[in-house]
């Protein structure tokens, strides 16, 4: 069980990064990687929104959406319900209870409810039959995963700033490019655990 | 099949009656006091949170375009539209009106083939780079550098550099903002109204002689102007005529007498007086009050303006009680 | 004229791949044959303008604070509808499609649309937009898969067109060649858009 | 091992041109123009009109502020002008030009103190204040306001400065093969000044011959320590030489008094001797005239305000076509372009390097090879902060610690793209100076 | 109305729609979607049993055995699904087999993730045919008894354990030589 | 005065001489070594394939600064490098062509869409080969024994794939199966060591890359000096890991570089599906390299004690 947990986060960091060759996500990594700190920042964000709709997407499906054999058609408008619901609810309170931790990543909530990559967690867990400590170790993976591929990128766009990137290629090209070098980079990673 | 369908109802029904209960108590309970602006562009935000902005969602650039960190046209998904909108949220556009309107002028005219180059200057290529040099490289120790700093600082691109290496400022596009005021290392650059046309463009400070010695355009403290000025507004101090703009009233003789040409104004500006017929009694203040008897004319008859000898100074204006004469610009 | 220009819009000067650049995710992953981004296009098309219609006759019922979860409601259906149909009638191509077809739920572009411009104007208007839209993203996409296929695999649709002998790129149909790919591509129109400001600025 | 610190670099030294050259004594020069500032800290007032006529020693400029000097005529004669004037420095400044009677008298209120053994801790600082003594070194800080440090900062250590790490300069080499036993006394009245009871006298090894010279004049006595140093620049960097000799490190934004240190040159020991033997103000000093522009390279006693162009005169003047003269040396002087400008009191030396000898770099980008940063003797990333320059970042700048720069050269020195790091941190560190006084 | 009661309500209103429309669709398109499950499962089964037109599922101990029939209902054959572990995640195949005869009948690639030109050769025929007519008691050793696709002898290699493992089972339920 | 005029710069007046086409002529003559033991086994197709792709990799660049109008730098001698270390990198049978492609995309991709030299995140010639080896994996892993000019493999998939051990004399001498310029890890050292005399490389990466490589595959039970001396790892260790533009600035920041490099080798040659890990391991540290940087910036002098 260790050892599936284990290659569970580390398949979805590394070697199926979830940004770089699951394609998640892809709309904040290209908008909010432009500073480390924003970048750390959104990424604990879904780190966090991750873990959390990784259970609630566990308890929906096999408490709700199976029992009652709603899961082919209901599955999909109740999961997004659900999160974003819990996420609003999420943001309200960090917004109450500290307007620190809120500046520090509370703000990002908001951006990760309509982010893919949450959709995809959600969907991939019942598509694994996983339980609910795989999923939250799939979440948690995914989240990290996303965390890196921001971090990494950011840390190369800060550098780019002082480059003569001709003027066609700023902006999102040049990130793309950057993102595609990246994800043949990861590549390396292949078949490092049999990931299931 | 009908089971399924109502199964699938309530328990929607279900999920949207807890959910919707659960967001409408927490914004009752959870709400917290936001400057209504951000509330106000949240609104305006397309509100997809995609975060293509580089910001922390809408939410996030709403408060940053608040705080004055981001741009009003952040937002590349809502394009002009939201822009607009945001732009009178944020009250922008305040700009002076019209005629107070402030823009900056060059003061130094020893561009390349005016003042003399002291050093053959080397190193990294800005104006406050190389005044750290030596104190730049221009014998004149006042002169314009001519690197471009405050070409490179002006936001709306108001600012050129001209041929002879000093810049020119192109007064529609300057907003006043005195951002290339600040910038400039050698303070060649002023903010003046932009009514005001008549201007001593050097700064230098040292004796007559010595700023010959160094630029042919500078001024030498002669006082010629002093002299001519019939509003007692242009006086030498510290070895260099200074403008009093209260009493400069844009005559522009001062221009004409100035030996090296270092008072400058544009003379297509100069204005002329024009005396309308209808409204004229001949009640002759203004040909008294002319400094340079440029009217004419008999008591109760109409005046006439010698339209050579007019320099536009605008006193007759002031003077006459009918509204009769106008300043009109020679086109 | 106006529905004209706003059903143009999305296919070029706010064109959802190329300009705005978001809802990338499926433009990335699904674009491994010229086939898949055509189906992922108008799936994704089908599910906006439906979307669009609605959320524009009902954008008077909708009060503002619960409007977002009401919109997701709207396109997860639609999504929904979409996603079993296809298993139904098209499930080869939804084998290929798979998990993005469920994504479109939160593809950026659908509910940016439905955010900016559904909720706040009329049916046609709406609907041409949506329309516009849709298909920008169905060109923009089709285009990079085909460019895709055709480095990766040397066909076009699964028509072999690539001479025989022709060794196949394969990194452009793994991940790297889909970032790649849509980078030159975004700096290719970038390059264009500045040629014709240009000319359009010198006349 | 011998002692030195992190970093730095070993240029060309130069130094045999001039290292056996004895001290000469200048030919009155005349005219002099002597600067109101040529001090950090308040300019001086002049005190004396056109047409005054004037003597040696006589104080011609009377400083207001605590962090100010008086000025002092270097020759006898009239006062032809008194108003801005180029100096070397670039631009112009209120100076004092007096032309030279030929008779170079002595003011007569100058006369020779009391021997240091009578005279008070407060006596000795007001001496140096009246003789107008600033640091020789370079920076040119009033001495007795260094040697005036709060009580609470516990001063134990006086550290002469007797490194020259700079390439070419053998002013003070010269001064302790010739004069060491001023060095000393002038040591000695610092001491007895500051109260301190220990002091080193740190010194490169390539003076091997200096350090003997002055170990000679030490004879026996125990307070007084020297140090020889490795030969690498800036060992002469006070951060450096304290680091280097005590162990010791100035705090970021600190003063060497932080850590109960006080560095003085070895030249403004010699200047305080001076006052204490003879009572003359400080109007002249050694300067090292030395490059391959110029025809004899000498170490010239030259009076204070002596314009540039009459020292190069007196050298034979130039050799080929002049490309850069500079004052001080190579690393950290500034460069001229108006020879009429004078020599002030921290004229070490005056350097002429041939038109064909000046090499003009155009910058490359930058490869990141960090050689700045292991040449970088504070441990600074020049390269990061030359591009936060160049792209107006001076917060970035600021918190990379562009402020603790000394301005070395270094970085500039090593890096093989050519960029011209140290004056891009110049300008990072005047932005950020400016922008702390707008606060 | 109350702000709030009308949030509730409106989202509740368009819950319930959507729970409407999607139980329609789904109850419209779930027999269409069984079928094509159904039929994908038989057509592969009947690939890899030749002369087989008709298939029966039946469960031995924690396998799904798919049987083979023809026309006259004679059982051609079995299959079932090995599941092996390559180059990208894991490999699914049909594996069709006579236990009369010990034999491999014929396999089927059920899915991959491969790399395209590599190791997703392993589903073109030039590879899968080479397993027509092995016998139960091979080793399928890669490079020897297996030809690997050049390149990709991970994936090959996966393909040849999964079969050997998943026949080990097979040769427990039904010994060779035996009925099935 | 007179009929001169004086140069005026800001101070220093002096400067070491040190340019970077010296730098970059240094390594590639440090890198002839490994080519000539290159030729030596692999014979004029190793020869045929460097200039192939030096020459490719220079009129890329040169291409590339034309259309943008800017200065022809290629005499600075980086993009040489770069060539001379893709080929380095290449099997020695590859197609011509390939090489070439494997060039243009190390120098486009790599280093010019960036900006040029300085400016590039990853170490461009490595892009190249990490490119063609996903793009063209048969050829790319297809080897030549140096002695009989048969198909062969490597070493290091002999170990993995058939666990048979190769002979340490061979693979320091470079008689072995591999890339034109991993074989002889020898020659590939004593290049190495003279860039690290000249001050164009810091110790500090090679020494902590070979260092967490030995510690490493030591730790989980692999011999470490076979994997010292097999695939890419010095090539990569003294030639590639040392790129100054792709490496961290601080001495630290080095170490930790090479540390994980060495890690992430280790761990896809272990555990991994391909073979090699040093190209990949390489590529990701400079992808790290500027979150490294960021968080290593060094103590500076009097900075403790400073409140
Ligand atoms: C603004 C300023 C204030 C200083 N204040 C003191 C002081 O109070 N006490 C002291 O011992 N030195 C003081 N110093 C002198 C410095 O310690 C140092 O000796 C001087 O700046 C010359 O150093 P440099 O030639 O290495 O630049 C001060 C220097 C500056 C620039
Ligand atoms: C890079 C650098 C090099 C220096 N080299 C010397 C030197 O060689 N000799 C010296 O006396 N002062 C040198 N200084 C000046 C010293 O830091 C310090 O200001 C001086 O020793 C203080 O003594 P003073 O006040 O008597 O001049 C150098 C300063 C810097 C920043
Ligand atoms: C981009 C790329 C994709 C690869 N994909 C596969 C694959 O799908 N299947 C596989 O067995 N090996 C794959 N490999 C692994 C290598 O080809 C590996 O060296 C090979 O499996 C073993 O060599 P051989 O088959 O030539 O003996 C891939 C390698 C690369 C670089
Ligand atoms: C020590 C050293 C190592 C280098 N290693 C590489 C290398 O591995 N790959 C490469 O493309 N260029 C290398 N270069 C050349 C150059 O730095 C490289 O092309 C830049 O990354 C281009 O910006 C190296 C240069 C030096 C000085
Ligand atoms: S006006 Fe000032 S900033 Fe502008 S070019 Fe002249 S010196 Fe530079
Ligand atoms: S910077 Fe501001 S003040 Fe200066 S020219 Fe531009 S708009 Fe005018
Ligand atoms: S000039 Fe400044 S940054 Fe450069 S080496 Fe010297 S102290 Fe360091
Ligand atoms: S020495 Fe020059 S090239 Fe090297 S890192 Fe520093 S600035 Fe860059
Ligand atoms: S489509 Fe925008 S994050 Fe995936």
């Amino acid at each position: 069980m260790a050892k599936e947990l284990f290659f569970i986060i580390v398949g979805s960091i590394f070697v199926n990064n979830f940004v770089l060759s699951r394609f998640l996500g892809q709309c904040p990594f290209l908008g909010v990687s432009s500073k480390t700190e924003t970048a750390v920042g959104m990424g604990m964000a879904t780190t966090f929104v991750l873990t959390m709709t990784a259970v609630a997407a566990y308890f929906l499906q096999n408490y709700i959406l199976a029992p009652f054999g709603l899961e082919p058609f209901l599955q999909i408008v109740s999961f997004i319900l659900v999160i974003a619901s819990l996420v609003q609810l999420v943001e309200m309170v960090i917004l109450k209870i500290s307007p620190t931790l809120y500046n520090a990543f509370g703000i990002f909530l908001p951006l990760v409810t309509t982010n893919c990559i949450v959709m995809g967690v959600a969907l991939l867990i019942p598509m694994n039959n996983y339980n609910l400590i795989k999923s939250i170790a799939l979440g948690l993976g995914a989240g990290i995963g996303f965390t890196l591929a921001l971090a990494l990128m950011s840390g190369i766009r800060e550098d780019l700033e002082f480059a003569d990137v001709p003027e066609a290629l700023r902006g999102p090209a040049i990130v793309f490019i950057t993102a595609g070098l990246l994800s043949m980079i990861f590549m390396g990673f292949t078949g490092l655990v049999p990931l299931g | 099949m009908a089971n399924s369908i109502l199964t699938s109802m309530l328990s929607m029904g279900g999920l949207g009656l807890v959910l919707g209960g659960g967001l409408a108590l927490a914004s009752k309970k959870l709400a917290v006091k936001t400057d209504p602006r951000v509330d106000a562009i949240v609104e305006a935000l397309p509100g997809a949170n995609c975060g293509a902005c580089g910001y922390p969602g809408c939410s996030g650039l709403a408060k940053s375009i608040v705080e004055g960190k981001a741009p009003i046209n952040a937002c590349p998904v809502g394009g002009t539209p939201v822009a607009e909108k945001i732009a009178k949220i944020m009250g922008v556009s305040d700009i002076d009106s019209e005629d107070d309107k402030k823009i900056v002028r060059v003061l130094c005219q020893g561009g390349k083939s005016e003042a003399k180059v002291k050093s053959e200057y080397h190193g990294v290529k800005t104006c406050k780079a190389a005044s750290m040099v030596n104190n730049g490289p221009k014998s004149c120790s006042f002169a314009c550098i001519g690197f471009g700093d405050c070409v490179k600082v002006c936001p709306v691109n108001a600012i050129t550099m001209g041929d002879n290496g000093l810049p020119v400022i192109d007064g529609e596009k300057c907003t006043g903002c005195g951002l290339c005021v600040k910038e400039c290392p050698k303070m060649v650059l002023a903010l003046t109204s932009s009514k005001n046309e008549v201007h001593v463009r050097c700064r230098a400070t040292m004796k007559g002689k010595d700023t010959r010695a160094v630029c042919s355009i500078g001024c030498i403290a002669c006082k010629q102007c002093e002299k001519i000025c019939p509003f007692d507004a242009i006086h030498v101090k510290n070895n260099v005529a200074v403008i009093d703009y209260e009493k400069c009233r844009n005559c522009m003789l001062c221009v004409e007498k100035c030996p090296t040409k270092s008072i400058k104004s544009l003379f297509v500006e100069r204005k002329k007086a024009v005396i309308d017929e209808e409204k004229c009694i001949g009640c002759t203040l203004c040909a008294k009050n002319c400094p340079v008897n440029a009217i004419t004319g008999e008591v109760k008859k109409v005046h006439v303006v010698n339209q050579d000898l007019c320099i536009g100074c605008g006193i007759c204006q002031e003077k006459c009680r009918k509204g009769a004469i106008e300043m009109v610009r020679n086109e | 004229m106006q529905l004209f220009k706003d059903f143009i819009n999305g296919i070029w000067n706010e064109n959802p791949i190329f300009k705005m650049v978001i809802g990338i995710c499926s433009a990335l992953a699904v674009t491994t044959a010229a086939n898949n981004g055509i189906a992922m296009g108008l799936a994704l098309t089908f599910v906006l303008t439906c979307s669009s219609i609605l959320i524009s006759l009902l954008r008077n019922v909708i009060p503002a604070k619960v409007r977002i979860p009401c919109y997701i409601i709207v396109v997860a259906t639609f999504t929904t509808v979409v996603d079993l149909f296809m298993k139904a009638y098209f499930p080869s191509l939804y084998e290929v499609l798979g998990i993005f077809i469920p994504l479109i739920v939160v593809n950026c572009t659908v509910l940016a649309r439905a955010e900016s411009f559904a909720s706040k104007v009329g049916l046609a208007r709406a609907t041409a937009d949506a329309l516009g839209m849709g298909l920008g993203f169905t060109w923009a996409i089709t285009l990079i898969s085909m460019i895709r296929e055709l480095l990766g695999a040397g066909t076009l649709f699964g028509y072999r067109v690539m001479w025989d002998g022709f060794t196949p790129w394969v990194s452009a149909i793994l991940p790297p060649g889909a970032f790649i790919v849509m980078g030159i591509l975004v700096g290719l129109i970038n390059m264009i858009n500045r040629k014709t400001a240009k000319d359009t600025h010198s006349h | 091992m011998l002692k030195t610190f992190i970093g730095g670099i070993h240029p060309p030294y130069n130094k045999e041109l001039t290292n056996q050259k004895p001290i000469e004594k200048a030919i009155l020069p005349k005219k002099v123009i002597i600067p109101m500032g040529m001090h950090i800290g308040a300019p001086c007032e002049p005190i004396v009109k056109v047409g005054d006529l004037v003597k040696k020693g006589q104080k011609i400029g009377e400083a207001k502020a605590f962090v100010s000097v008086p000025a002092h005529a270097s020759i006898s004669g009239k006062v032809v002008a008194v108003e801005p004037r180029p100096w070397p420095g670039g631009g112009l400044i209120m100076s004092v030009v007096i032309e030279s009677d030929g008779k170079d008298e002595l003011y007569e209120g100058i006369h020779p103190p009391k021997t240091l053994s009578h005279l008070t801790p407060d006596e000795i600082k007001n001496l140096i204040r009246e003789a107008g003594i600033t640091g020789l070194g370079g920076a040119g800080f009033p001495t007795q306001v260094k040697l005036s440090p709060p009580p609470e900062k516990g001063v134990d250590i006086i550290i002469v400065n007797a490194a020259e790490c700079e390439p070419y300069i053998t002013a003070d080499h010269r001064l302790l093969l010739e004069r060491p036993d001023d060095v000393v006394l002038g040591l000695e009245a610092i001491m007895k000044a500051t109260g301190v009871k220990k002091s080193f006298i740190g010194i490169e090894n390539n003076k091997l011959d200096a350090v003997d010279s002055i170990k000679k004049a030490l004879q026996d006595k125990k307070d007084i320590e020297v140090v020889v140093l490795a030969t690498k620049y800036p060992q002469g960097g006070e951060k450096q030489l304290i680091k280097a000799v005590t162990g010791r490190e100035v705090p970021s934004g600190g003063l060497p008094m932080d850590v109960g240190v006080i560095v003085n040159n070895a030249g403004t020991c010699a200047a305080i001797s001076n006052v204490l033997k003879t009572g003359l103000p400080l109007i002249e000093r050694i300067t090292t005239v030395t490059g391959s522009g110029i025809k004899e390279p000498k170490n010239l006693l030259i009076k204070i305000g002596t314009p540039l162009i009459d020292i190069i005169g007196q050298c034979g003047g130039f050799k080929g076509k002049p490309g850069k003269v500079l004052m001080g040396g190579p690393m950290m002087g500034l460069a001229q372009s108006q020879l009429e400008a004078p020599t002030i009191k921290g004229t070490s030396g005056l350097l002429v390097l041939e038109k064909a000898d000046v090499k003009l770099y155009e910058p490359s980008p930058c490869i990141r090879c960090a050689r700045c940063v292991d040449a970088c003797p504070i441990n600074l990333l020049p390269t990061n902060l030359a591009k936060f320059a160049e792209k107006n970042m001076w917060v970035e700048a600021e918190s990379y610690h562009a402020m603790d720069c000394i301005e070395c050269g270094c970085c500039s020195y090593v890096c093989p793209a050519h960029i011209p790091l140290t004056q891009h941190i110049r300008i990072a560190k005047s932005h950020i100076i400016s922008s702390r006084k707008k606060k | 109305m109350n702000q709030y009661a009308r949030m509730i309500i409106v989202l509740m209103i368009i819950s319930i729609a959507s729970g409407a429309v999607l139980a329609l669709s789904y109850e419209v398109t779930n027999p269409t979607i069984q079928e094509q499950a159904r039929q994908k499962l038989e057509q592969s089964v009947l690939t890899v049993i030749p002369g087989a037109t008709k298939m029966e599922e039946v469960q031995k101990e924690d396998m799904m055995i798919y049987i083979g029939l023809d026309d006259q209902g004679n059982k051609k054959g079995i299959s079932f699904k090995a599941i092996g572990s390559g180059f990208d995640g894991p490999i699914e195949i049909m594996v069709g087999y006579n236990p009369k005869e010990g034999k491999l009948l014929g396999i089927e690639i059920l899915s991959m993730s491969e790399t395209p030109g590599l190791g997703a050769r392993i589903k073109e025929e030039a590879f899968t045919k080479q397993f027509k007519e092995k016998s139960a008691e091979d080793e399928f050793t890669a490079k020897e008894d297996v030809q690997v696709i050049s390149g990709a002898t991970i994936s090959s290699t996966a393909v040849a354990n999964a079969i050997r493992t998943s026949l080990d089972k097979i040769v427990k339920i039904y010994p060779v030589g035996g009925d099935f | 005065m007179d009929d001169y005029r004086l140069i005026t710069t800001s101070s220093p007046h002096l400067h070491s001489g040190e340019n970077i086409s010296r730098i970059m002529f240094s390594v590639a003559i440090a890198l002839l070594l490994p080519t000539f033991a290159g030729i030596y086994f692999f014979g004029f197709r190793a020869l045929s394939l460097v200039v192939i792709t030096s020459l490719a990799a220079m009129l890329t660049e040169a291409i590339f600064q034309k259309l943008r109008n800017k200065p022809i730098a290629i005499s600075d001698g980086s993009a040489l490098v770069t060539g001379m270390l893709l080929a380095l990198n290449l099997p020695p049978g590859l197609p011509y062509w390939m090489a070439v492609v494997g060039a243009v995309v190390a120098i486009s991709l790599g280093k010019q869409i960036y900006g040029g030299l300085g400016s590039n995140p990853f170490n461009p010639a490595l892009i190249g080969r990490v490119f063609l080896m996903i793009t063209f994996t048969t050829p790319m892993t297809t080897w030549i024994n140096p002695v009989d000019g048969t198909t062969g493999a490597t070493p290091l998939s002999l170990m993995k794939m058939q666990g048979l051990q190769t002979d340490y004399a061979k693979m320091l001498i470079g008689n072995i199966g591999g890339s034109l310029g991993e074989t002889s890890a020898l020659l590939i050292i004593i290049g190495g060591i003279y860039l690290i005399y000249k001050g164009y490389v810091d110790w500090r990466i090679p020494a902590s890359f070979l260092g967490s490589v030995a510690v490493l595959s030591g730790f989980l039970g692999q011999d470490p000096i076979f994997h010292l001396l097999s695939g890419g790892l010095m090539l990569g260790a003294f030639f590639m890991a040392t790129d100054m533009v792709t490496t961290p600035l601080s001495k630290l920041g080095k170490i930790i570089f090479g540390i994980g490099a060495g890690l992430f080798t280790v761990l896809i040659r272990v555990y991994g599906g391909y073979p090699e890990g040093v190209s990949f391991s390489i590529l990701l540290m400079n992808a790290f390299t500027p979150l490294i940087n960021r968080f290593t910036v060094p103590k500076i002098y009097g900075e403790v004690k400073a409140e």
